[in-house]
């Protein structure tokens, strides 16, 4: 069974994202388990729920949601990377989080690099 | 034991694809991507040419090239994202030059 | 006392407006874009403001580009509003251009080809700087 | 008489950006009149009242705050910049702002550039 | 049927664990303290990991360095809890050395200086890559 | 018409450096700092001392070479951010390589 983890470093207003969510749909299409996305360093910034990009611009975030819905895609977001750009991680229920994303410790990485065949950082 | 090398920085700005070339082994692969590809034109470009004349072989995404209105070389393959998915199977591991 | 030849050269030579260095590639990140809001502000505020494009920033300039094939909306396109705001003075690093392999072939007119020591000078004609 | 502006364009957990506070202060020290300090691109993050760096590392944030109170020194955020990374700007009394901090549009920027001897980019 | 032998050779050749390569220098981004955060939590977890430093990323290396001049928490000194981790495997580029001129003295015990060539075979007995 | 050039990055990596030099005036002074006290060591470095033997002063953060075990060399001025301040003030304009 081919098994895929992706690390994403790039925030959602960076261009290179694209090319990740690209990537990864692609591989989900493809039938590939893609067994989880660790958001780190400056990815961490997609759990933002206070994000706003120009609707004519590529609403990154809108689309990891749809590719969690979808796929059941689990989307990690880095704690320590999370909380240095200002997103709030301590409340249980946290409007400021986007829902799609779990707030995970840097363990969980160790997890999905371990379970994974394949580990692909954007 | 062959690796997938994503090439995303353009050679003419930083130096991480010399760093991918110094590492670069007999049966790698490469993939130039996002400003990757504008090292199509970059004498980096050249050597390793005439270095894959035996087994490496070199990719560009084909969107990405377009999109930057890059001419490209018969020597390179064009390819979409799902050969680089498809890729990323058929080698060993994955490192991204970024 | 000074003659008025010398004042007319001190004219010529007065700094004045903004400076913008361009050295990013258009579509990797968001520097392009960000510098070009900044000159269509200096521009609708009747500031002078110039743009200057070296190492990979001279991608910004170059024709038959097509970011909606990476899915990002095309602000190169938004390059022929600048005759509107007034921005007049565009120019480009020819050394940067020979080293890319790039021709002079530019996506809006009037861009000003120049070798590195004409570039540093045109540079130094504005009092403030920016780069992106 | 000698004014100053400076443009900060990394974020606040940035090494890069103790270079740009230390030039900052020591200005204010030399007796510089700072006219101004332009939070743009990811400088904008500065504003993020949730930003949580570990207590044992700089504190940015802190330090411009403190530059604000003692020296009365104007510190504008980039509104456009500011919402791309999450901070909501759009109340009146907002709570995710760090009220040292002005909310500005790039306009704020012409003007501190019309106004200064000198800009500075960091 | 497999021969002893190959299987021996087969164990050798197996790839496993994280490679983690350092491309920057310490003092201008979070990247190598970024890095080192993922490296001892492998080891934490009892995870094979391996750190390679190449380009800028020897910088994080040298001796004699002192973040705390810049105001910066010096991250490097927490390299000799290493052994504390079992991360045993650090590899370093020659080239990358020679090109910054720089010694072979290092801040921490048992860097293995390597040749190109045999860094890059040194990446390739890992199973997964990162790198910062 | 004087250019303060503040360089903040490392030529190893970017070439932010050499696009400086290229512009570089006969007035001009330059700033090591950050990572551009690295500089020190590139090969860049020698052909601008041998440009600045005219007018060019260069000059670096002693701090911020200090922080990174960079010996420095006799061409180069050691200088503190008060200096830097200064400079702004002494030049008709400040230009940040970074």
């Amino acid at each position: 069974m081919k098994t895929l983890a992706v690390v994403i470093t790039t925030p959602p207003y960076s261009p290179l994202t694209v090319t990740a969510l690209t990537y990864v749909e692609t591989a989900l299409i493809a039938g590939i388990n893609v067994i989880g996305v660790f958001f780190y360093q400056d990815g961490a910034m997609h759990a933002n729920e206070n994000i706003s990009i120009a609707s004519d611009e590529y609403q990154a975030i809108a689309h990891w949601q749809r590719l969690n819905q979808q796929y059941q895609l689990p989307l990690h977001i880095c704690i320590t990377a999370a909380e240095k750009r200002g997103i709030a991680c301590d409340s249980v229920d946290n409007e400021e989080i986007n829902g799609a994303f779990t707030v995970s410790g840097l363990g969980e990485l160790v997890e999905l690099t371990t379970k994974a065949t394949r580990l692909v950082q954007f | 034991m062959s690796t997938l090398h994503l090439v995303r920085k353009s050679a003419f700005t930083t130096n991480d694809f010399a760093q991918c070339l110094s590492v670069l082994d007999q049966q790698d692969s490469v993939v130039l991507m996002d400003d990757g590809c504008y090292n199509l034109k970059h004498p980096l470009m050249d050597s390793l040419i005439k270095r894959s004349e035996s087994t490496i072989s070199i990719n560009v995404i084909s969107n990405h090239a377009k999109a930057r209105a890059i001419e490209t070389l018969a020597a390179i393959q064009h390819i979409e994202m799902n050969d680089v998915v498809e890729l990323t199977f058929t080698h060993n591991k994955v490192i991204t030059w970024q | 006392m000074v003659s008025s030849d010398t004042q007319v050269e001190n004219n010529l030579s007065q700094e004045s407006g903004l400076a913008i260095i361009n050295s990013k590639a258009p579509f990797s990140s968001d520097f392009g874009k960000d510098a070009l809001d900044v000159a269509l502000i200096f521009g609708s505020f009747e500031q002078k403001v110039s743009l200057f494009f070296q190492g990979d920033g001279v991608y910004q300039l170059i024709g038959h580009q097509d970011g909606t094939l990476v899915s990002i909306k095309d602000y190169l396109k938004t390059f022929s509003a600048f005759e509107f705001y007034d921005i007049e003075d565009i120019y480009v690093c020819q050394q940067s251009l020979v080293n890319r392999q790039l021709d002079e072939s530019f996506h809006i007119d009037n861009v000003n080809v120049l070798a590195s020591l004409e570039f540093g000078l045109a540079i130094n004609r504005h009092q403030h700087v920016l780069r992106f």
